[in-house]
């Protein structure tokens, strides 16, 4: 069992020091790939319980900020931050990920031979070492976080079905759901309603915003008629760096945004 | 490969169970049975039904590391073989005056390469204990140094598969040396006993093979609760979007690791088990060409289905034994006519066979089915 | 589910039934254990094609004792513990009389302990390291003696030879027939650093550099002779290099102990005229005996271009013995015919006699021959008389006090004469 | 004679340069022919000397038959012949003292002048000393080349003759060396240092073997002529050491080129198609055995033999390779893991076909002229002409596809179905064609690289198996889907693997290089040039 008080250990010191309303601090951000600047000098700040919008043409940085939060991609130079004490960038994805950072990928991603049940319960919080994986049983409560999370995404009765028979639609949603089970500080949603009917959208946009103020919720999205219907604070990201931020008013009418939008839709 | 194994326990006790009846008709056959008598099964088919569980073992340590956590090791020979040395220098070494030239240190060998002593990493050779300490811990620790150097960098795919080929492929050429220690090409052989007991007897063949449908029933149980505990899941979800699981919490490469180590483990058992029953381990073991029929076994029982492996080993094994005695000029179109065939017409291997029979066999005899 | 598995492990064991279903016994079985696949086929096939032959031979002269032979073939592989199963298979479930097989040491040594446990018995008929004698096993195939010291001689006294390059393949083979050669040239006054060793894995393929230091080695003005017991596969691209390199026979000459009539034909000769090989049989030899072997050969696999070879001899005296015994006895039984065969003499091909010895080993002439364009060996030199195999090496330090002697009262494979014990006896 | 030239002959005779003692006498060319079909082993060196004392036009020629071993006599009256084996099986018959023709003789009624190394060696000897005279310039060398390694042989006077009428600059530098050598040999140290400065610069290894002998001779040669043998043998070390590092990298780029051969059929099927096809040693196999085939066939046309084998094997191997592809890999898309199962089986079948129908014994398959000998650069230097063929002809390979894989149009669809599947159906190329022609094309050049390996090794059924794991291994290291990282690692691990091999032998090299390359692999898992962009993961 000192595997387990280990990792224990180390997850505890992982909760972000907030104490600045501030969870996530991106400064001075840049990545390149091979000479291409994907991020650029990004600066980037994200208040704890907000629901922020990113916008942003293709190849923008959206993805590469996400990848860059996440793990999966090592800044050139910069420095990130959870909270105010936690650098991420001394972390692999798995730390970050039971740090309290979630992620939703662009194309929905979910354990395709694994039943739905069981795609939610690996993604529970709790100890994620192999020694307390082999010996754990869902206790009481555990069962019930799966069965309300199961309920809010709508999957109830196909629990026990394999998660790769589910539509696309479904899919989005149990990868939200998984998301959920994470109980993460920090949620980064990629296009969450790509391929959704108008329905499915909606029930989306509802979900997000009611996420917002126990968690903090970051969506790319192209979506404009979506981001506006959920969007309090608006990013927008231009050649690896923040072109304006602000409400959806405010970039509507920031010169730099319509220049660069028709300029943009010009060539 | 959707095998939602959770839902169903029985395969356990099912293979457990037969695997009990299997030996106990065996033990019974072989010892109380006239040599003449048609139920009487003969030391020739207990040692080959050993060797067949050995191999079936094995098969089951490769489908755990690539049926279930995708992991195609085209090295699992140099576990089986490394277990396998383990288990010989053990046997050479209690052969002690009874070698040709009667030296009681130094296997013969070692006596004609005109070496003075052992070389360190004999010591402790002659002892019983240390022997199963180097069955676990040889395959085990070259499992655990590869794995965990391949996994954290994350080589994976055909880059790994031609990793651990590589690895294998060295290990053949170097265990080749005669300056290794490990008597080269010949390997280690000339067994007398094991224990005290005398390897030649029928006894003993007999007890050798009743370990080794022990050991295949305890690593059959092992790995079965392995598959379906949590862990398991995450192993099955590694092996279907490794980074998704990485986003979720979990570090990926450590479980690779485990999984990898622990299947190379009960690699190294199956080849310890196997060279007291055949009487030779030697650098043949570790040609890449054994790996990839290890893989070839799974492949053809089912993978992705522990006892899938098992019937893949056996019914390759045996039609190796068969083809070589019937049409020997001729056996190596039948066996890799053999795969190409399962390959291409029953990608889940034999057992996924199974489901189509069933339902042919309901839809021909539906009340014969209700008896 | 549970109806798989039955059906599976039904058949498993079914055929073990099978297995041990006596069949009535009215035909005496010879089992033949040779490789037809894998890497070793190439020697092997030709070997189970002459044992064949001798026992098509046999029976239409009657058979032994009033009974046919019968042929029961089985396919090793190339696959040593496979050698050990099929060993098992023969004599336990098929129940033959006497196997001839093996072609590579380690394949023998994984036969060994399942057929004296058996108590079955083996001709072995391939030249060999020594420092072995079964019970069970005869050997008629070259020991160090006869094949690796006589050729040093040669080289030593006819050819002037001052510097020795030792090349082999890295097995025990090479190992031990180098060990020895090493301790016989040093006898004979040769000096460490006119002894070049040099071993090289199975199958070896790019000799450039090895050859190019051969060269070297052997550009000091004093006679070089290189000693090879590179093993089949590799010796093609070894004499290609040779040639390539510029060294012919009169600069550096070669004489090899696994270069038969058989590996050349499948090599362009042409760079390898006039390099030398040992051996006790040479299809170039002029004798009755030897063309009337080769024409029936030749007519048997109905292929004239096929050629004769040494371990087909070997196979030939151990076949013919075996049959001059059994009739002697009145049985198969291996006890029986196990005395029965020492003191066994059966006429060579190449003329004289060959005898069985106590020690399991063969008296032999041998022959130093040079390589002809044709792929033939052309018999340069030859011993005066036959020589006897020794198992023991007089030359090894681990084994010069051992003798073999199979006749009783000694009847031991491994006695050592210093401290007058049969060691390795339980 | 001086004593130093009796010591060194003495020295001569001890290491075993077979001089013959006693020529026998002849009266002429007639009579000492007669002699030869009573010769055996031991008469034959005296009866060769005292042929070659004889001043006649023939005895030269008769030096070459028997040194080619042409020399044959009528069992019934002793004739002597020269008979010369022709391409079609026939023989020419020759009699040996008129040079006619004989067309009445049967080869059977006669009977060899038997040689063997000793004899042949003494005739070379022998022709040395007839040869110095020779017409052909690279006769010449040849013979004072021999005569380098016994100096004494030539008389002083002989020698100054030759070396004034000698027209040919190769053949003149060899006299000086001679010339030096023997003004060496005497017995004062101002002629053993002006010889010295001349014998400063040569590399023939007889030279340094007679300055090495004279460095540990205190006696004749005074302490400053020996601290001036020493330098020169030193600047004569240094310089073959450079050579040998040119040796080493020449075989390490020779090695390369087979393995750049074996791998780039590969890193076709494997690196653009992501099959794993086991069966790519056994279409290597499939080349060799085609070319021995087209020498069976042709058997005039060996020296042709391995042009017309280029394109059969080719069309050979990409045959069966689409064969492959068409009955079994086409069906397994999308399984890459599985077609190594599948083609594995086939590996098998295909190898026991062979064994059936070719039987398993190796099959011999004639090296042309041209591919034999070497480029001797200098006397240290050499470089063999097969394995420089084998450089060019495997660049010239890899650039040919290259070239095709950039320009043509199959090359082009080959590509765009290798980056994006689906978007190429779109666009209308047709993909399964398309598969078919790419495992085509890499079957065919693995059959390319059969004709090569014919020239190297063994042809028989396990002809592959020997090149498979090196094969893969070459591709991962260069990067899968990299033609230029194939290229790139074949060299590396070919000269890699020939700078460790003095160092550590062949065994232990190859074990180094392949325990470095699965180290190399952690640090970067994609090998050498990893494919780039998005679409990797």
């Amino acid at each position: 069992m000192k595997a387990q008080a280990s990792s224990m250990r180390a997850t505890e010191n992982l909760v972000p020091d907030t104490r600045h309303g501030v969870i996530l601090y991106l400064e001075n951000v840049s990545v390149s790939f091979d000479g291409f600047k994907a991020l650029n000098d990004l600066n980037l700040y994200i208040n704890d319980g907000e629901l922020r919008c990113l916008i942003g043409a293709n190849g923008a940085g959206k993805t590469t900020m996400m990848d860059v939060i996440t793990g999966k991609t090592r800044p050139d130079q910069g420095k990130i931050n959870f909270g105010q004490q936690i650098d991420l960038l001394k972390l692999n994805e798995a730390e970050i990920a039971q740090a309290g950072i979630g992620r939703k990928f662009q194309k929905p991603t979910v354990f395709e031979a694994l039943s739905v049940y069981e795609n939610l319960y690996l993604s529970l919080k709790m100890d994620k070492g192999i020694w307390y994986s082999l010996w754990h049983q869902l206790n009481g409560e555990q069962k019930d976080d799966i069965d309300r999370i199961l309920a809010i995404i709508g999957l109830t009765e196909q629990r026990h079905g394999l998660a790769g028979n589910l539509s696309h639609g479904q899919k989005q949603w149990l990868e939200i759901g998984m998301l959920l089970a994470a109980k993460p500080r920090v949620l980064l949603v990629d296009e969450p309603v790509a391929g959704m009917t108008l329905q499915e959208t909606e029930r989306t946009a509802e979900l997000l915003t009611s996420l917002a103020g126990e968690h903090s919720v970051v969506v790319v999205e192209h979506d404009m008629s979506f981001v506006r219907s959920i969007a309090r604070t608006v990013t927008v990201l231009h050649q690896g760096s923040v072109l304006a931020e602000g409400s959806m008013a405010h970039i509507q009418s920031h010169p730099d945004v319509k220049r660069v939008y028709l300029g943009e839709e010009s060539t | 490969m959707n095998y939602p194994i959770s839902k169903f326990s029985s395969p356990l006790q099912r293979v457990t169970g037969l695997l009990f009846v299997m030996t106990l008709y065996v033990v019974i056959a072989n010892t109380f049975f006239a040599p003449d008598s048609f139920w009487h099964v003969s030391d020739y088919s207990v040692t080959l039904l050993g060797k067949y569980l050995c191999y079936a073992l094995l098969a089951l340590a490769v489908d755990l590391v690539w049926g279930y956590c995708g992991i195609l090791s085209l090295g699992h020979g140099a576990f089986f073989a490394l277990g396998g040395y383990a288990m010989g220098m053990y046997l050479m070494r209690q052969i002690g005056e009874r070698g040709v030239y009667g030296n009681p240190d130094l296997p013969d060998f070692m006596v004609f390469l005109s070496w003075d002593s052992l070389p360190w990493f004999w010591w402790g050779s002659d002892s019983f204990v240390w022997m199963i300490v180097m069955v676990v811990l040889a395959p085990g620790l070259l499992a655990y140094i590869f794995g965990a150097m391949a996994f954290r960098s994350r080589v994976s795919g055909v880059y790994l598969s031609i990793m651990t080929q590589a690895m294998t492929y060295a290990l053949l050429l170097a265990f080749f040396r005669n300056e290794m220690g490990f008597g080269g090409n010949n390997g280690l052989t000339d067994f007398k006993d094991i224990l005290g007991f005398s390897l030649q007897s029928s006894g003993t063949r007999l007890t050798l093979f009743v370990l080794t449908t022990v050991f295949l029933g305890l690593a059959y149980f092992i790995c079965h609760r392995i598959v379906n505990s949590k862990a398991g899941k995450v192993v099955m979800a590694i092996r279907d979007a490794e980074s998704r699981t990485r986003f979720v919490g979990y570090n990926t490469a450590k479980y690779k690791v485990a999984i990898f180590t622990f299947s190379a483990v009960l690699a190294g058992i199956a080849g310890a088990l196997y060279v007291p029953q055949v009487g030779i381990i030697n650098p043949g073991e570790f040609s890449p060409i054994n790996s990839i029929e290890m893989v070839i076994w799974v492949a053809i029982g089912g993978r992705g289905t522990l006892y899938g492996a098992i019937v893949g080993a056996l019914v390759v094994s045996y039609a190796k034994t068969r083809f070589t005695a019937i049409m020997p000029e001729a056996w190596l179109f039948a066996l890799g006519g053999l795969f190409v065939l399962v390959t291409l017409l029953l990608p889940k291997g034999l057992v996924g066979l199974w489901p189509t029979v069933k339902t042919k066999a309901q839809q021909l005899w539906p009340k014969e089915k209700a008896l | 589910m549970k109806l798989r598995n039955l059906i599976i492990s039904g058949s498993i064991i079914a055929s073990s039934f099978l297995a041990s279903v006596a069949l009535a016994e009215d035909t005496i079985k010879v089992g033949v254990l040779h490789s037809l696949s894998g890497t070793m086929a190439i020697s092997e096939t030709t070997l189970k094609d002459t044992v064949l032959m001798m026992i098509e031979e046999q029976n239409k002269m009657g058979g032994l004792l009033g009974k046919k032979l019968e042929a029961v073939v089985v396919d090793p592989a190339s696959n040593w513990p496979l050698f050990a199963e099929k060993t098992r298979e023969l004599l336990a479930k098929e129940k033959v009389d006497v196997i001839f097989g093996c072609w590579t040491s380690v394949s023998r040594k994984s036969v060994l302990p399942v057929i004296e446990e058996l108590n079955g018995l083996m001709f072995y008929p391939v030249q060999y390291e020594g420092e072995e004698s079964s019970k069970n096993v005869f050997y008629t195939g070259a020991a160090p003696n006869q094949q690796a010291i006589p050729a040093v001689d040669y080289l030593m006294n006819e050819i002037g030879a001052k510097r020795w390059v030792l090349l082999g393949t890295d097995y025990v083979y090479p190992r031990t027939t180098n060990k020895i050669l090493e301790a016989y040239l040093k006898s004979k006054g040769v000096k460490d650093k006119d002894i070049m060793i040099n071993y090289t894995p199975f199958g070896h393929s790019d000799w450039q550099g090895i050859v190019s230091d051969v060269k070297k080695f052997g550009s000091t003005g004093m006679k070089t002779a290189v000693v090879s017991t590179v093993n089949g596969d590799a010796n093609i691209p070894f004499y290609k290099e040779l040639g390539n390199q510029g060294i012919s026979a009169q600069d550096i000459p070669v004489v090899a102990f696994s270069v038969g009539e058989e590996e050349l034909s499948g090599f362009d000769t042409k760079p390898l005229v006039g390099h030398l090989a040992a051996w006790n049989y040479f299809q170039s030899i002029e004798s009755e005996a030897n063309s009337e072997f080769i024409a029936k050969w030749k007519k048997y696999i109905k292929d004239d271009k096929r050629v004769t070879n040494d371990p087909m001899e070997a196979t030939y005296i151990g076949f013919k013995m075996w049959a001059k015994a059994v009739e002697k006895v009145g049985t198969t039984d291996v006890n029986a015919v196990e005395q029965a065969m020492i003191g066994v003499t059966v006429p060579n091909l190449t003329g004289g006699i060959a005898v069985m010895n106590p020690n399991h080993h063969l008296s032999k002439p041998v022959f130093i021959g040079e390589i002809q364009d044709d792929g033939q060996v052309e018999v340069v030199w030859q011993t005066a008389d036959t020589v006897i195999g020794d198992a023991w090496s007089d030359f090894l330090p681990s084994s010069k006090n051992l003798m073999s002697d199979w006749t009783p009262p000694m009847s031991c494979g491994n006695y050592d004469v210093t401290s007058g014990k049969c060691s390795g006896k339980m | 004679m001086t004593l130093i030239q009796r010591l060194i002959f003495l020295m001569l005779l001890t290491v075993g340069l077979t001089w013959p003692l006693k020529a026998a006498e002849f009266e002429n060319f007639e009579a000492a022919i007669a002699a030869l079909p009573q010769a055996d082993f031991k008469s034959l060196p005296e009866l060769l000397a005292g042929i070659a004392e004889l001043d006649d036009q023939r005895v030269s020629s008769l030096f070459v038959h028997i040194s080619q071993g042409e020399v044959y006599f009528q069992k019934s009256d002793k004739r002597v012949f020269y008979v010369l084996d022709q391409a079609d099986g026939s023989a020419r018959i020759i009699d040996a003292l008129n040079g006619e023709v004989s067309q009445d003789i049967e080869k059977k009624q006669l009977s060899k002048v038997k040689t063997n190394n000793r004899i042949r060696s003494d005739i070379t000897q022998l022709q040395a000393q007839l040869n110095l005279n020779h017409p052909d310039p690279n006769i010449r060398l040849t013979a004072a080349r021999e005569m380098l390694a016994d100096v004494s042989r030539i008389s002083d006077k002989r020698l100054a003759d030759r070396q004034n009428k000698e027209s040919d600059g190769d053949v003149a530098d060899i006299l000086s060396l001679i010339a030096a050598l023997k003004q060496f040999s005497k017995d004062d140290a101002v002629s053993q240092l002006s010889a010295l400065t001349q014998l400063d610069s040569t590399l023939e290894p007889d030279v340094s073997q007679v300055l090495a002998a004279a460095s540990q001779d205190a006696e004749h040669y005074s302490a400053e002529v020996q601290t001036k043998i020493k330098a020169t043998l030193a600047n004569i070390e240094s310089q073959r050491n450079l050579y040998s590092y040119a040796e080493n990298i020449f075989f390490g780029l020779s090695l390369g080129s087979v393995l750049l051969l074996a791998a780039i059929g590969l890193a076709i099927t494997f690196g653009v198609m992501g099959v794993i096809n086991m069966a790519h040693g056994e279409m290597m196999m499939l080349g060799a055995y085609t070319t021995y085939v087209i020498q069976q066939w042709f058997p005039n046309l060996i020296e042709y033999s391995l042009l017309i084998a280029v394109p059969a094997a080719f069309l050979v191997s990409g045959s069966v390779g689409v064969i492959i592809e068409r009955s079994i890999i086409q069906f397994l898309k999308g399984r890459p893991l599985e077609t190594l199962l599948a083609t594995f089986g086939v590996s098998l079948i295909l190898q026991q076909l062979v064994r059936t129908v070719f039987s398993p014994l190796n099959r011999q398959v004639i090296a042309p002229e041209w591919m034999s000998g070497s480029w001797q650069i200098n006397p240290v230097f050499s470089v063999t002409f097969n394995r420089l063929y084998i450089i060019l002809f495997s660049l010239a390979v890899f650039f040919m596809l290259l070239i095709f894989l950039k320009k043509s149009a199959l090359g082009l669809h080959v590509r765009a179905v290798a980056q994006n599947r689906d978007m190429a159906r779109a666009l209308s190329i047709r993909s399964n064609w398309v598969d078919a022609a790419t495992f085509g094309l890499g079957s065919g050049i693995a059959g390319i690289a059969g004709v090569v390996l014919s020239q190297l090794t063994n042809v028989g059924p396990n002809l592959g198996q020997a090149y498979i794991i090196d094969s893969f291994l070459v591709v991962v290291f260069g990067g899968v889907g990299n033609l230029w990282g194939t290229l790139v690692s074949a060299m590396t691990l070919g000269v890699l693997n020939k700078f460790l091999e003095p160092l550590t032998g062949p065994v232990m090299a190859s074990i180094i290089v392949l325990v470095g390359l699965v180290f190399f692999i952690q640090k970067r898992p994609m090998g050498l040039f990893p494919q780039k962009g998005r679409a990797v993961e």
